[in-house]
């Protein structure tokens, strides 16, 4: 049986805002899908359960849902939520998050026929709504204290004297050192949540968190927190627990991309000579202890839509070698075929750094000189890549829990934008394009994942990207943590269920 | 009179350690000071002068320097046996100095008035109020003006020859039975050194202290003392009285030195003769250790044995000595 | 009546200030020793290259395994690469940026320093002002800035070294010129007709050499700690390791490897003792206060 | 002397006015764009916010108006909002200067004590254990990388020997409050106090010493000596007081430099302080923040300078004059 | 003094040197004299009185404020490049501290070469035939040319001192204290050297010194200076034997003789010390430490006038009994020959 009480110790990297609706990613949707509600959670394997809305009603024609809120729900300053807020998150998140438009860009309007009712007007039918109405991606804000007319983004409220909706509350907020959520006494959900107080010290080293783990003083540790080495060395340590589970919805997978737009990039031989040179299988027990798998296409292994139906290119340099010549790179006078820069971003150091120095050794066997260019920083990175101003760059991105938000932004044609993280590299084939419409608003299961099959068999023979090791994501936690939420979403889902055994 | 010497050194010898050589500096010295006496020691550059000075205070830089044999008997009591803190009780007390440097020999934190009064308090045990009312007298003595006021000064508020007559304040407040006055005044300006002797002489009276005047210029020890020992390469070479040294000097040395110095008597032609030389230079500490008079390589009387024997200082009477074997000779 | 002059028996030889520096070098044990590392850090990465030929960056066994377990002698690091073959190379990449920012400080020193100093007034003023300004930067940030916003290059990590190292030795020199400057000899030099060039390169900085030199030495040393304190950072050349670097990036698994920080570190500690043993030589070599004693 | 000080503080105002011109122009002509920077954290977002982002900080003006903009800003106090962060810069500055403050304070002024009494200590006898002693550890001191240090600090004190925390300013448990709170952030303290105190010893300790050998040699010393003071007043009352000053000079330099002096320590030891702040706002090119920074501790440079003069006026007596 | 063109020719020579924190050095406040060919003149006064600063300016070697200064007749006082270069060969300088007035790091042969080879002084071969002249010259022998300075003694590093200034075969030596910082035994051998050489090569010598008997040795004329002005100037005669200038009195009386033992009571002593070239006092710049000072000396400032016979005194009272008497009795005091 849960038990009330217990202080829960985990940890943050920094964080510029506690709001979700504004700013996606771990650092703040871990805490703030604590400190808001949301409409809906995400159970294991993607059940979909009542939280804010305890029921809601989809017409048949999949274009209006209707959603039922729970009674007496109330904000952490004692205002009650409603529809109104409801609507406001919505617009909010829209209009400000990073996936605003993917996610709601269909919602066509937004009805509040009674305060504990909303009413959501699609012009199409959209699949993963539901996934989207989750605390982590739409928590409901407070209307009376963010619709003042500021902006959104830069919000004072969203750090200072934060008000939610969801099971804890803030009591201290100094991102340098420390997060304190305490328990939301007058949470909705009745009993819940069991925690007393849910700590986040701001511990930015890897090491010092292995260590605190070790000794107990971290009692869980969700996303990238923890390397393989670390965690062969936390599986011998005492009462801790290391676990893969919770990261299926984000689905992180590194690749590289490379500028399709010029030569030699743009022959596909050129790129098929690369992934022969490049052994994603030794990176992946070299980066990664063998704890992940090579990647095979742009899904990650644990998605629902993932197919392992794809071509692979086995590493061969002999075969390698032979294509560079056929495509016309063959050993120039100078000793080499080609030359290229290899951009390497400054956020995943410890994945792209040795991928990258990996790929320069690589290819340098082949008579390939690479030189790597580490960015400055992140937006030096996104300026050369989303401007196009690059030959190849290491790379990586969030499946997201449905395609349509975290995979058809690199393959869709019309999504060729100076945008990073869009189809920065130039790639578009009308065959995959027609594939991406459909599976978008394609409501059967069974269809959608077809098609995805499809999609993903096609994307690899034409080798948009070359996909490295998927990326290793686990979590630590120690005996007595129980019921730690088995979304696919993991740390990021609420922790209302949450309690120590201890 | 006690009738024990006020001071008298016994074949002093001091070394340095210079690259792991011990090269004496000073060897086989020996002189004596009555009280009240004033004795100038002369001699060029380097000879030993100021370490000789410092070795009378235990004052010799160890390491590298020592006093390797010898004795410094002070009211008949060893000084070189003494302990530091039996040193300390000699040290301005019965014994002061005045250095050379007058711009550097002040400690630049610390008020004039300060530094005489801790004197007096370190030796008298006075009272702060009193040792300070001390050193405004003292001040007043060795003729600064406004001497309460200028209590207050630190050392570089003031000029050269002021800060002289403070180190002069310094080395007196205590009435010290010997004063030791290291080339008081070589770093002053010539009529400022005038006034500083005067000073000197002045004082001479007053305090009834033994003086022992370090010099190269025989000019002031003429003026200012009645007995004159002269080194040369660490040795005593020559002593007697002054009047008689500077008319009659006897080591072929000391005669150069008298009779090299321009002087400010016009001859009659307008036309000064060429001065008298003594070519060369003095030797350093390391060529000293060949045997034979130090000096006779720039001898022009100097003779075979000069060369293999070290000469043996030789009375000549009146109190007067001298180090050459022309003189031992000419007495035999 | 002659001049006579004094005639020792011998003519003695003539012994050059420089000379005379070395003699006093050559006994001075630590020095030597200083000097004799240095030599076989500087052999070691000159031709470690060529005899040890484990290349550096490719990844050549098991992660982590510690020093003595396999053929790889001092272990391998976390991707697995020879730690034994990136110290060699690492030692070409750090001595290089540590020669070049030395070199490229004491150039800007010394001729901010020596015009500040010879000219005095006006010319002082203003290159003083410089200084100054440089001094109040705070100089790793500063370099970290740089580094950061130009890319991190190898050329521009020696550069912002420099750039932030120099002022030190510009104020030295302007001291020591301003010192021999109202020396005699100087003044002997332009009453014979020399022009400002020679007097000020030819005549004074000479004279300035020997603590100029003291400090050209350390500034080595500083720049190689600084230049490892960049890459340590990770504001390193991304397609050169240098030991600095090594040291950051295998900090996350000392837990499991303690070797990979620790020789790197080793190696940095070891060049720069002998470069401070080498500059303490020097300077005691070059003083002719202690020469005495 | 009145008019010194006026043209000291006029000197230090063009000096600063110089560092922040030559701060801002530097970081705005450097490739990179502090809007993408921003928008890359933020996940993405549309030209149009984009766009608007630019007009909200200024950035679309030529680069001389922005300067002139900032200028005026700052004169009036307003150093603009962290990009990051999004929060006055002067209000993150506050929050994080204390830490350092706590951190380079403890170092610095353990190792001038320390390094002063080793110092002063084997000055009087050259050739005793103690003074080879002072002369490995200076030596040892300013070859080895602070952060190496660090890290074998903690290797020796935290995973061999768990004695230690091995980063941060305090426990993971907040429930610690009052006197536990403050043993807390002490016990956090030692291992990056150590480090940068090693660091700094290795210098006083050789600084005091050579200032010490100076200073005994010098004739005032000897004048002390033959007035008979015993010992301990010749050391402690007449030697000390001027081997110290250059011990003053450097403590004010170095202090100045707090910052850069911490940063390496800051980052081993993940000290929530100016140093952590002012690395991650280069990594993500947070220009206002950093130029606040960059300011900051010219500033703080120039005002220990003004600080170390004063303190200098009263240990040395000569400077007044001037 | 007419006939004979002379060597050098100073009027009215000003240097002031601006300090830090604005204000100036009056470190030479108006001088004039002259030089005739093959006479020593002194330069005698207090540290500081400007003796050094006067005569680097008459070789162009500090910034000259305001006057003029002629070398054998030529008003080198603006003249830069070649025809200064010209005219440094007819000037050469002797300095006072032969520890710094060496470059340490030559040889001594290339020191004394060097002015050869920068002022074009004959072609490389004569050039090194003087060099060993000079050395035998000034009594040093050829091997030693090999040596570098600190090799040497004080008195030996002189000598290269002075044959590097020979070495231009120049018609004027300025020496600034040549002697000051060598002991008596071997101030003698240079003295001696100079006197030498002046009768040998007929030279002229501006020669300054705070040693009254060394300039009675050596100097033909003699000027007195006093914080940046002269204020007597005479033959040696006339300064030794009728001194008119109260601080003439003073220096002469300040030297310590070995002849006047236990010293003399006739002594004229000063007060106090020589005031700030910073801010000199108006009127005389004596009358402060003067002893028969009077109100006018104080107002005004007086003249260096002409005693007759090249004899010039710049005092208000000179020939005030008062004065006269002082020195009748310093004269009578001093030991004179
Ligand atoms: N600290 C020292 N180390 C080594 N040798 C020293 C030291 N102090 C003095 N000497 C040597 O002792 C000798 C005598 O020196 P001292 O200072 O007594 O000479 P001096 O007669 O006083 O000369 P001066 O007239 O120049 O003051 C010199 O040869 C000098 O080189
Ligand atoms: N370069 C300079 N800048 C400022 N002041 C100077 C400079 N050179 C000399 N002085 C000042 O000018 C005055 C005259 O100096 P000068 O050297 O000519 O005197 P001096 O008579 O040669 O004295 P000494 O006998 O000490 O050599 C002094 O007060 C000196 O401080
Ligand atoms: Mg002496
Ligand atoms: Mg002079």
């Amino acid at each position: 049986d849960p038990k009330d009480g217990g202080t829960l110790t985990t940890f943050t990297s920094g964080y510029r805002t506690l709001n979700p609706a504004v700013q996606s990613g771990a650092a703040t949707g871990a805490p703030g899908s604590q400190i808001f509600a949301g409409l809906v959670t995400v159970g294991k394997d993607y059940v979909v359960q009542p939280y804010l809305a305890d029921a809601w009603q989809v017409s048949d024609d999949q274009l209006t849902v209707t959603f039922d809120l729970v009674g007496g729900a109330k904000f952490h300053d004692g205002q009650p939520i409603t529809g109104e807020d409801v609507k406001f998150s919505l617009e909010t998140v829209r209009a400000n998050h990073p996936f605003g438009s993917a996610m709601f860009g269909n919602v066509e309007s937004i009805e509040v026929p009674a305060p504990d009712k909303v009413v959501l007007h699609l012009a199409k039918p959209v699949p993963g709504l539901l996934y989207s109405l989750q605390p982590l991606l739409m928590p409901i804000l407070p209307k009376h204290v963010y619709g003042d007319g500021q902006d959104m983004k830069t919000h004072p409220r969203n750090m200072e004297n934060v008000v939610g909706s969801g099971p804890f509350k803030v009591e201290e907020n100094n991102p340098a050192e420390r997060l304190v959520l305490v328990k939301n006494q007058d949470f909705f959900l009745k009993g819940k949540p069991h925690l007393d107080k849910i700590v986040y010290p701001m511990v930015k080293d890897p090491l010092t968190r292995v260590l605190m783990l070790e000794k107990g003083e971290i009692d869980y540790a969700p996303f990238a927190g923890i390397r393989p080495n670390d965690a062969s060395r936390l599986e011998k340590a005492k009462g801790a627990h290391v676990t893969t589970d919770g990261y299926e919805a984000i689905g992180y997978v590194h690749y590289l991309e490379l500028n399709l737009r010029n030569e030699p990039f743009s022959k596909r031989e050129v790129r098929e000579a690369l992934a022969h040179a490049i052994d994603t299988g030794f990176l992946a027990k070299v980066i990664f202890g063998g704890r992940t798998v090579p990647g095979t296409g742009p899904l990650h292994t644990g998605n629902p839509f993932y197919s392992a139906d794809v071509p692979t290119y086995e590493p061969d340099m002999d075969k390698a070698a032979a294509m560079l010549d056929a495509a016309g790179y063959p050993v120039g006078a100078d000793g080499s075929r080609f030359s290229f820069v290899l951009d390497v971003p400054s956020w995943a150091p410890a994945a792209h750094v040795p991928m990258a120095e990996y790929i320069q050794a690589q290819l340098a066997k082949l008579k390939i000189n690479v030189e790597l260019r580490k960015a400055p920083d992140f937006g030096t990175w996104v300026k050369r890549v989303s401007s196009w101003d690059y030959e190849a760059t290491m790379n990586g991105s969030f499946n997201y829990p449905d395609p349509t938000i975290g995979v058809h932004r690199h393959f869709d044609c019309d999504n060729i934008k100076n945008v990073i993280w869009s189809n920065t590299q130039g790639y578009c084939n009308p065959e995959v394009d027609t594939l991406l419409g459909a599976a978008a608003v394609e409501t059967d299961m069974a269809k959608r994942k077809a098609l995805y099959a499809d999609i993903q068999r096609k994307v690899q023979e034409d080798l948009v990207f070359i996909y490295m090791p998927q990326d290793y994501s686990a979590t630590v936690y120690s005996d007595g943590v129980a019921n730690l939420p088995d979304s696919p979403f993991g740390a990021l889902s609420p922790f209302y269920d949450v309690y120590l055994d201890k | 009179m006690t009738g024990k010497k006020l001071l008298s050194v016994r074949n002093l010898e001091i070394t340095f350690r210079t690259e792991g050589e011990d090269i004496p500096v000073v060897r086989d010295l020996s002189f004596d000071l009555d009280h009240g006496d004033t004795l100038g020691i002369v001699g060029e550059s380097g000879c030993g002068k100021s370490i000789t000075a410092l070795s009378l205070l235990g004052l010799v830089p160890s390491p590298p320097g020592r006093i390797s044999k010898g004795q410094i008997l002070f009211e008949g009591e060893d000084l070189v046996q003494a302990g530091e803190r039996r040193l300390n009780q000699v040290r301005g007390n019965d014994i002061s100095m005045v250095f050379q440097e007058p711009m550097t020999s002040l400690n630049p934190v610390y008020t004039i008035g300060e530094q005489i009064a801790e004197t007096a308090r370190v030796h008298f045990g006075l009272s702060p109020a009193k040792a300070w009312a001390r050193a405004v007298e003292m001040l007043d003595l060795v003729g600064i003006p406004s001497p309460d006021t200028r209590a207050h000064d630190f050392p570089h508020q003031l000029s050269g020859g002021m800060r002289q007559r403070v180190m002069i304040a310094i080395a007196l407040v205590c009435e010290p039975k010997l004063l030791i006055a290291d080339e008081p005044t070589t770093a002053l300006d010539v009529t400022v050194q005038a006034q500083v002797f005067d000073l000197f002489q002045e004082l001479k009276q007053k305090i009834g202290a033994a003086i022992i005047l370090i010099t190269h210029d025989i000019g002031v020890v003429a003026q200012m003392t009645n007995r004159v020992m002269v080194m040369y390469a660490g040795r005593k070479i020559e002593e007697g009285p002054v009047a008689e040294f500077i008319r009659d000097p006897r080591h072929p040395y000391t005669r150069g030195l008298v009779s090299c110095i321009p002087r400010l008597r016009l001859p009659p032609d307008d036309h000064p003769a060429p001065l008298f030389e003594i070519p060369g230079v003095v030797p350093s500490p390391w060529e000293l250790n060949r045997p034979g008079c130090a000096f006779a390589p720039r001898c022009a009387r100097a003779m075979a044995r000069c060369r293999t024997e070290n000469p043996v200082l030789a009375p000549l009477g009146d109190g007067r000595a001298a180090a050459c074997w022309l003189e031992t000779e000419a007495a035999a | 009546m002659t001049a006579t002059s004094t005639t020792p028996a011998s003519a003695p030889e003539a012994v050059s200030p420089g000379r005379q520096a070395w003699r006093m070098f050559r006994q001075n044990h630590s020095a030597l020793f200083g000097l004799a590392i240095i030599a076989l850090i500087v052999l070691a990465s000159v031709f470690g290259p060529y005899v040890y030929t484990v290349p550096p960056r490719e990844m050549v066994w098991m992660p982590l395994t510690p020093p003595g377990e396999s053929e790889y002698l001092l272990g391998t690091d976390y991707l697995g690469r020879d730690l034994l073959a990136g110290l060699i190379n690492g030692g070409r990449v750090t001595l290089t940026v540590g020669l070049s920012a030395a070199v490229l400080t004491v150039l800007i020193g010394i001729t901010v320093g020596a015009l500040a100093g010879f000219f005095g007034g006006r010319v002082d003023d203003v290159l003083m002002r410089i200084t100054e300004f440089f001094q109040v930067l705070p100089n790793l940030l500063f370099a970290m800035v740089v580094v950061m916003l130009f890319s991190p290059s190898l050329l521009n990590i020696a550069v912002a070294i420099g750039v932030v190292s120099w002022t030190s030795t510009a104020r030295l020199t302007r001291a020591e010129f301003m010192r021999l400057r109202e020396m005699e000899f100087v003044k002997a030099e332009r009453s014979i007709g020399a022009g400002n060039a020679r007097l000020i390169w030819r005549v004074i900085l000479p004279n300035a050499a020997p603590p100029l030199i003291v400090v050209a030495a350390l500034s080595i040393g500083t720049a190689i700690l600084f230049e490892a304190g960049l890459s340590f950072l990770g504001l390193s050349d991304p397609n050169a390791t240098s030991w600095g670097r090594m040291i950051g990036d295998n900090r996350p698994y000392i837990l499991d490897s303690s070797w990979g920080v620790t020789f790197p570190g080793l190696c940095i500690f070891l060049t720069v003792l002998a470069i401070s043993l080498v500059g303490d030589g020097l300077n005691d070599a070059f003083n002719p206060k202690l020469r005495q004693r | 002397m009145l008019k010194g000080s006026l043209r000291k503080l006029l000197n230090a105002l063009l000096l600063m006015i110089a560092v922040l011109v030559l701060n801002f122009t530097l970081i705005h002509i450097a490739p990179g764009d502090p809007v993408e920077a921003l928008v890359g954290e933020m996940g993405g977002a549309t030209p149009e916010l984009i766009a608007e982002l630019r007009s909200r900080f200024g950035l679309d003006q030529p680069l001389y108006v922005q300067l002139g903009t900032y200028l005026g800003r700052i004169a009036q106090g307003d150093f603009g909002h962290s990009l990051y962060y999004d929060q006055p810069v002067t209000a993150l500055i506050a929050e994080r200067i204390g830490p350092t403050i706590l951190l380079v304070t403890t170092a610095l002024f353990s190792a001038i004590a320390l390094g002063t009494v080793l110092g002063v200590f084997s000055a009087q006898r050259r050739r005793s254990v103690l003074s080879h002693l002072v002369t490995v550890i200076s030596l040892a001191g300013f070859s080895a990388p602070v952060f190496w240090v660090g890290i074998m600090l903690i290797l020796l004190l935290s995973v061999s020997v768990p004695l230690l925390p091995i980063s941060g300013m305090s426990s993971a448990d907040s429930a610690a409050s009052g006197l536990f709170y403050i043993l807390d952030v002490l016990h956090h303290l030692v291992l990056p106090a150590l480090t940068l105190a090693l660091i700094y010893l290795a210098f006083y300790s050789r600084l005091s010493r050579a200032s010490m050998l100076e200073v005994l040699g010098s004739d005032y010393i000897r004048t002390a000596r033959a007035k008979g003071l015993p010992k301990r007043m010749v050391i402690y009352k007449h030697a000390l007081r001027n081997a110290i000053l250059p011990v003053v000079t450097f403590a004010g330099l170095q202090f100045g430099q707090v910052i850069s002096g911490a940063v390496l320590v800051e980052t081993v030891f993940a000290w929530p302080g100016l140093g952590t702040l002012a690395f991650e706002s280069i990594l993500r090119r947070d220009t206002p923040t950093l130029l606040g920074i960059l300011f900051f501790s010219a500033v703080m440079v120039v005002v220990m300078n003004l600080v170390t003069d004063v303190v200098y006026r009263r240990v040395d007596p000569r400077i007044k004059a001037r | 003094m007419s006939g004979t063109q002379n060597i050098l020719e100073v009027s009215d020579l000003k240097v002031h040197f601006p300090i830090a924190g604005g204000g100036k050095v009056y470190a030479v406040d108006g001088i004039s004299f002259a030089l005739p060919p093959g006479v020593a003149f002194g330069l005698v006064g207090e540290s500081g009185s400007g003796k050094t600063t006067a005569a680097l300016a008459c070789a162009r070697l500090n910034d000259i404020t305001a006057g003029t200064i002629r070398l054998n007749g030529q008003d080198i006082t603006r003249i830069e490049g070649e025809a200064l270069k010209a005219a440094r060969r007819d000037v050469q300088v002797v300095f006072q501290d032969p520890y710094a007035s060496l470059n340490p790091r030559e040889r001594a042969g290339a020191i004394v070469r060097r002015p050869l080879d920068l002022l074009k002084v004959g072609t490389p071969a004569e050039r090194a035939a003087r060099v060993d002249e000079l050395f035998a010259l000034v009594g040093l022998r050829p091997d030693q040319k090999e040596l570098f300075p600190h090799q040497f003694s004080g008195g030996q590093r002189q000598r290269i001192g002075v044959a590097r200034a020979l070495a231009s075969r120049p018609r004027l030596i300025i020496c600034d204290e040549p002697v000051s910082a060598l002991d008596v035994a071997i101030q003698a051998q240079i003295l001696n050297l100079l006197a030498r050489l002046k009768q040998d090569l007929g030279l002229s010598y501006l020669f300054i010194s705070h040693d009254l008997a060394v300039v009675q040795h050596l100097c033909d004329r003699i000027a007195v200076m006093y914080l940046g002005q002269i204020v007597e100037t005479g033959s040696r005669r006339q300064i030794f034997t009728r001194p008119s200038h109260p601080y003439t009195h003073a220096l002469i009386s300040a030297v310590p003789s070995p002849h006047a033992i236990g010293g003399a009571s006739s002594r004229i002593r000063l007060m106090g010390d020589p005031p700030s070239p910073i801010s000199p006092p108006s009127g005389c710049r004596f009358a402060g430490r003067c002893a028969h000072a009077q109100d006018r000396c104080r107002q005004a400032a007086p003249p260096l006038a002409d005693t007759g016979e090249g004899h010039a005194v710049a005092c208000h009272r000179a020939n005030d009994p008062e004065v006269v008497a002082a020195r009748e009795a310093l004269i009578r005091a001093a030991p004179s020959g």
